[in-house]
């Protein structure tokens, strides 16, 4: 019992991460109409980023990560004004192929610049360690992945609630017609709400910078696990994306203890069905 | 279809343009030597070390004349660890760039892709990583692919010395896998499971978990398999996935629980400098084992020394395994061809079957009947040596190479 | 008064001239390999093969407006059905048929789950299904040998028992197979896009609501392309094994999916020539770039962005537009001289 | 038998379509209340009423864009409620729409062709070419000379003029031979001079007596100079049914009107 609970929490840490990726896919999705495949290589950047500053020039840890929160948004300050802003007309596979070139880009990009090497980030001391939960060490860090992700689902939830950026957000995802209408630039709008999910994507990939490694190509095999997360909590939602990531990490987690052999399908198995009995997604309406 | 045409007219005239004209003849000015091995992602390491230690040798010989005074020259190729990329990359090599010779390639799945091409290549591979043991017990052994070699020993290192060291251990009782959930992985769990098994049979096998390709978060498997308290544990992910994988179990308190963690291929430099933090700091508590197809180390001969100054004056590196098999392949090579005095793949491969030849390593022996390269490899703690800048394998246990590599016939693998 | 009748307009300027160079260019396949090395006839095998694979993925999307990111599944299908026949009975037709026909008989099922949707729902739907085809093809060891895939499938000879039979072990022989095959199904596919059943995809692609007034059942049209999209797949796959003689999970693999994407949007998605061209891009230009560099990611990425952003038509699009219009002009005069 | 050479029907008139207490609701706002209606072979009917009146409603109700919330639709005595559009469509019911809906991206000649060879049950042929269905192709050049096309037939339907494209959509809805077709506000966005020209069409259809014609128009010149029968909705029910003059006269609909001058009010 107790081992099956360890486990969930575990998954939960693993959650937290493709929550912060599918935050950011969401909400661009949800605002822009896009579905960003480059968003995977966005946490990749922020990895990179995170792991220089800290790693490399050994900057203090928080500021390292803002860093490189602010490197990537950015990066998709470029991607959005220069590039994706030109096919917004087009159709789906036009986006997906485009973000998928950049994918391409930037996992060439990191290996010319950091090498093909994987790297080692050093891990904060203040986070090694853990502490006993249900009779057995559970890390810190995870402890603390956990409580990041879920303040950052507070802190977008006031965002959007709270304040007039977000309640455009709210009104342009709605109808972007109407956004238009009254007077919301949208271009704009366009622009700093993607840098704010490149800058989700990056956080995710700062914050996993402790104890993963930073390798080129990391991108393209998160992104598939974001999808299927968006996808679940239905496209564009951004409580669906919570409680999507939360499904499959606690389910990834439980797949591996429970029947080892069939945890890759489970994930897809899930994603298949809510496509076909709710394809909007749990939440979606 | 009609733009099909204009499409196609342009093509031809391309197709003309990178048309190849390679044959190769008995002994030409050049040599080509065409290697391969991945060189992109989080294994990129091992490829590179390939072309570090190929090209180390391929400078000594040319440097003193060459092979019978035709020089040697090297191309190498990103595998991208994908079987279709690789018999491409190959194919390409030998028919368009003209290569007389093939080595490299790392992973179970890619070498099995590129071996059943060789023969209508027609050109000798020696593999310098690739483990599966059906490369050269299934390809070679039954289906006759004579054009194989290996020069590394496969996963007999990883897993069957693994339970010769582990079966003198009589408190450890209970063992669990981590592994990759691809071949290499579950022939190294399971032969490490029968051969202990022969030994102890007082062992359990408590929990086994998989792990694909581009795992970043090993703690669901981890904590997975210590929720079954285990004494020891046995893993098989490699490169930034066994570094990963032993810095969060590091953060899970893994290391106050068990009393061993066998590490296959822990032994391979990437992975000791990416320890190399948490060794100095002694947070394994010297219970993490591993070993590796070739350590910088071992064997304390001047042969070995002298290679390890070279690779290391030469690229400011420690030579990996991988490193030390390339270099040893292009002068197996040497040999093969100064014996033969051509290139015909048919002598070379006599030439090589049977061959004992001195490397840095520690002097290997092809068996004629699967074509592996059998020299011994011993297996140990990894420590901190003040001697070295980076974590080493040390306090070695060296059991010959004919005590634990598996010999013809080949009883089938569970 | 003929030549209107579902011929663009475009398609009429050429005039005689293209029927020429088109038999030139296959005149011109068929003595490849007289004066080129066997690496080129292998490489231009990959790529008709690609082209019959982006040409059935074009069907979907181009023709009926359904983007499908799983078809490198039924790829594998008929990689792996045409590789298990093999490995049981030696004989190339039986082999290619077995792929073929498993690779379709998938895609009806999973097609008749996934018509449900269109758009992006569908997009992720294909991509979901391709991915679970993907790790059964890893799981599933003791059917499909793991990662290890299946190995040593023989190239084997074409033949009908007691009428004839053809040693394929020779690149040559193979290529002339291949070629044959594959210029068959492209004629077909041209026939079936120019049929009234092609025309009827295209009002689907067009207009779902206005089809229906036609009293046309718009999902059982996109069902029967899906499954001639998956009969296209799986006919690319089952030429695979025979060439390699390995078959590999990564088959199924999504990045596998981008590849008929990528050609088919290189080349142009509403243009016939299309996908064709599109697979020949992108081998070339993805074997000339390994060749100069270790960075080709990047190099066929920016081309990549390049094309979507400067020429969304694709490349055909500029023979369309530039091309044609000279290739009239030019008819034209020599025509009144 | 050739779906072509129709029979003249018998002058006497025959019932095609009826409705028992159609409902459809959006929420909490009814569009379509309890509405019986039927239409008969020997009119031409209009239906007009404010915006919002649900006559938009009624007909995706009928042909079978939106499902029922209840009540039952017959045609030619079957029960249709419940099966699909294209099924309605092979037993005779066609449409244009509100909102221009063509195949924008094949040629003119090619919007016609599809339908002609749905009805002639070839839409299934795979490898056929298209030109070597003559009958098709006659029949297509039939209604694009009928319909002023011809000479655009090989333009693509999406750079069409408006008024071209409403043609053309009037062209694809006759082309399907439906019975009963209803025309849902086929004039608007038209100039004068298109105007005539499509409403002489309508008029000359109607009078081959091939086609029932139902007409949703805001336009009262259009439907007072056209129609034999107009139906007046309002809030989703039918508050008067008759014939122009009838309807010009009757007190509720001048009430809906707010008392406007009938025949003026144009949108």
């Amino acid at each position: 019992m107790e081992n099956l609970a360890f486990q969930g929490l575990v998954g939960l840490s693993l959650a937290m991460y493709l929550w912060l990726i599918a935050a950011g896919l969401t909400i661009v999705f949800g605002v822009l109409g896009i579905l960003n495949f480059a968003h995977g290589s966005l946490f990749m950047l922020g990895a990179y980023f995170a792991f220089t500053f800290y790693g490399l020039f050994g900057i203090n840890f928080w500021l390292s990560i803002l860093l490189s929160l602010i490197g990537v948004a950015l990066v998709g300050l470029i991607m959005e004004r220069f590039f994706l802003r030109h096919i917004y007309h087009l159709d789906v596979p036009y986006q997906l192929l485009l973000t998928f070139g950049f994918i391409l880009i930037f996992d060439d990009a990191v290996k010319m610049t950091w090498g093909g090497v994987f790297m080692i980030p050093p891990m904060p001391e203040f986070f090694t360690g853990a502490i006993p939960i249900f009779g057995r060490p559970f890390p810190i860090y995870n402890l603390f992945i956990i409580g990041a992700g879920i303040g950052v689902a507070i802190g977008l939830w006031l965002i959007l609630e709270r304040t007039w950026w977000g309640r455009i957000i709210r009104a342009s995802a709605s109808d972007r017609e109407m956004a238009g209408a009254i007077g919301v630039n949208i271009p704009i709008l366009f622009t700093t709400v993607f840098m704010f999910g490149a800058a989700l994507a990056a956080l995710g990939g700062a914050l996993s910078t402790p104890v993963r490694v930073v390798a080129p190509g990391i991108g393209g095999a998160v992104i598939i696990q974001a999808f299927v997360v968006t996808v679940i909590g239905g496209l564009g939602n951004l409580k669906g994306a919570f409680v999507g990531a939360v499904i499959v990490g606690v389910l990834t987690a439980y797949g591996i203890l429970l029947f080892p052999i069939f945890e890759l399908f489970i994930i897809f198995v899930v994603m298949a069905v809510v496509l076909l009995l709710k394809p909007e997604g749990l939440f979606g309406e | 279809m009609k733009k099909l045409i204009v499409i196609f007219s342009v093509c031809l005239l391309v197709t003309f343009a990178i048309a190849p004209y390679a044959n190769p003849g008995p002994l030409p000015k050049v040599i080509k030597i065409g290697g391969q091995g991945v060189t992109s992602g989080a294994h990129a390491d091992y490829g590179r070390q390939m072309i570090m230690g190929s090209t180390l040798a391929i400078d000594e010989i040319n440097a003193a004349g060459g092979i019978l005074g035709s020089k040697l020259e090297l191309k190498f190729m990103d595998s991208e660890l994908k079987g279709a990329v690789a018999v491409k990359n190959a194919r390409y090599m030998v028919q368009d760039w003209g290569a007389h010779l093939l080595f490299g390639v790392d992973s179970s799945g890619v070498c099995m892709a590129v071996g059943p091409v060789l023969p209508e290549l027609d050109r000798v591979h020696i593999f310098c990583h690739a483990a599966t043991e059906k490369l050269t017990e299934k390809l070679v052994y039954e289906k006759g692919i004579k054009n194989i070699f290996r020069i590394s020993v496969p996963v007999y290192q990883d897993s069957i010395i693994a339970a010769m060291i582990f079966k003198d251990f009589p408190e450890i009782k209970r063992w669990a896998g981590i592994n990759c959930d691809y071949e290499y992985g579950r022939t190294s769990w399971s032969l490490f499971k029968s051969t202990l098994k022969k030994y102890r049979p007082d062992v359990e096998f408590v929990a086994e978990v998989w792990a694909p390709f581009w795992t970043t978060d090993f703690s669901p498997h981890i904590s997975a398999v210590m929720a079954k308290k285990p004494d020891g544990i046995f893993a098989t992910p490699w490169a930034g996935e066994a570094v990963m994988n032993l810095r969060q179990a590091l953060l899970l308190g893994v290391f106050d629980q068990i009393q061993v963690w066998w590490q296959a291929m822990g032994g391979s430099v990437d992975v000791l400098e990416g320890l190399a933090r948490e060794v100095a700091k002694d947070k394994f508590q010297g219970k993490l084992w591993a070993t590796a197809r070739y350590i910088h180390n071992w064997p304390d001969t001047p042969a070995n020394k002298a290679f390890v100054e070279k690779f290391r004056k030469r690229w400011t590196r420690y030579p990996n395994y991988s490193a030390e098999t390339s270099y040893s392949a292009i002068y197996v090579f040497k040999e093969a061809i100064e014996k033969t005095k051509s290139l015909e793949t048919a002598k070379l491969i006599k030439a090589i079957e049977g061959m004992k030849i001195a490397c840095p390593g520690g002097e290997r022996y092809f068996r004629p009947e699967d074509h592996q390269a059998v020299y011994t490899v011993p297996a140990g703690k990894v420590i901190h040596d003040p001697a070295y800048p980076l974590p080493i394998v040390g306090e070695l246990k060296v059991i010959p190479a004919k005590d634990y590599y598996r010999k013809p016939p080949f009883p089938p693998i569970k | 008064m003929i030549e209107h009748k579902g011929v663009s307009v475009i398609g009429r300027a050429y005039g005689k001239i293209p029927t020429l160079l088109l038999l030139a260019l296959i005149v011109f396949l068929f003595l490849l390999p007289h004066f080129v090395g066997k690496y080129v006839m292998y490489m231009t095998m990959h790529i008709l093969v690609l082209s019959v694979f982006a040409l059935g993925f074009n069907l979907l999307l181009g023709y009926t407006g359904l983007l499908s990111f799983g078809q490198a599944g039924f790829y594998a299908c008929g990689a792996y059905g045409c590789a298990k026949m093999l490995l049981v009975i030696p004989s190339l037709l039986p082999g290619i048929i077995c792929g073929v026909l498993f690779a379709g008989i998938i895609a009806l099922i999973l097609g008749f789950l996934c018509i449900r949707h269109t758009r992006i729902y569908f997009a992720m739907l294909t991509l979901c299904f391709g991915m679970m085809i993907y790790s059964l093809a890893w799981k599933w060891r003791t059917m499909t040998g793991g990662d290890d895939g299946l190995v040593g499938i023989p190239r084997a000879p074409l033949e009908i028992p007691g009428i004839f039979s053809i040693n394929m072990s020779s690149l040559g022989n193979y290529y002339y197979f291949v070629l044959i095959v594959c210029l068959l199904a492209i004629i077909l596919f041209y026939r079936i896009v120019n049929s009234p059943f092609g025309l009827t995809l295209q009002g689907i692609r067009d207009s779902e609501s206005r089809i229906a007034f036609a009293g046309i059942s718009v999902k059982n049209y996109r069902l029967i392309a899906f499954t001639i999209a998956g009969l296209y797949a799986g006919l690319a796959g089952a030429l695979l094994p025979p060439l390699e003689s390995t078959v590999t999970p990564p088959l199924a693999h999504w990045t596998h999916s981008a590849e008929p994407v990528l050609a088919t949007l290189l080349g142009g998605i509403h243009s016939f020539a299309g996908p064709i061209a599109g697979a020949f891009l992108y081998y070339v230009i993805k074997d000339i770039i390994v060749r100069f560099t270790e960075y080709w990611l990047i190099w066929l990425g920016a081309i990549v962005v390049a094309l979507v952003i400067g020429l969304p038509g694709g490349i055909v699009s500029i023979f369309e537009k530039r091309l044609v219009p000279w290739i009239r002009l030019r008819f034209a005069q020599g025509s009144r001289r | 038998m050739d779906p072509f050479t129709v029979c003249p029907r018998e002058s006497s008139m025959t019932e095609l379509l009826k409705t028992e207490d159609l409902r459809k609701a959006f929420g909490h706002f009814t569009a379509v209340d309890g509405v019986n209606i039927h239409f008969t072979t020997d009119a031409l009917t209009s239906i007009i009423g404010p915006n919002g009146a649900g006559k938009t409603t009624l007909i995706n109700l009928l042909t079978g864009s939106l499902p029922v919330d209840s009540g039952k639709i017959f045609f030619k005595g079957r029960e249709i409620t419940k099966i699909p559009t294209d099924e309605r469509v092979r037993r005779g019911i066609g449409r244009s729409f509100q909102i221009m809906n063509i195949f924008p991206m094949l040629t003119v000649f090619q919007n016609i062709q599809l339908p002609v060879l749905s009805l002639l049950h070839k839409s299934l042929k795979f490898f056929s070419r298209l030109d070597a269905h003559r009958d098709a192709i006659d029949e297509v050049e039939r209604i694009l000379k009928e319909g002023g096309l011809w000479e655009k037939r090989d333009m693509l339907a999406g750079e069409l003029s408006h008024g071209d494209q409403r043609l053309l959509e009037m062209g694809i809805a006759i082309a399907s031979k439906p019975e009963l077709c209803f025309l849902d506000e086929p004039t608007s966005g038209m100039n004068p001079v298109e105007r005539v020209k499509i409403l002489e069409n309508i008029r000359k259809l109607s009078d081959e007596k091939r086609t029932t014609f139902i007409i949703v128009e805001h336009d009262m010149d259009v439907v007072f100079s056209l129609s034999d029968r107009i139906v007046v909705m309002h809030r989703g029910s039918i508050i008067a049914d008759g014939k122009p003059n009838e309807i010009k006269e009757n007190q509720n609909v001048k009430e809906v009107y707010l008392g406007e001058e009938l025949g003026e009010e144009s949108t």
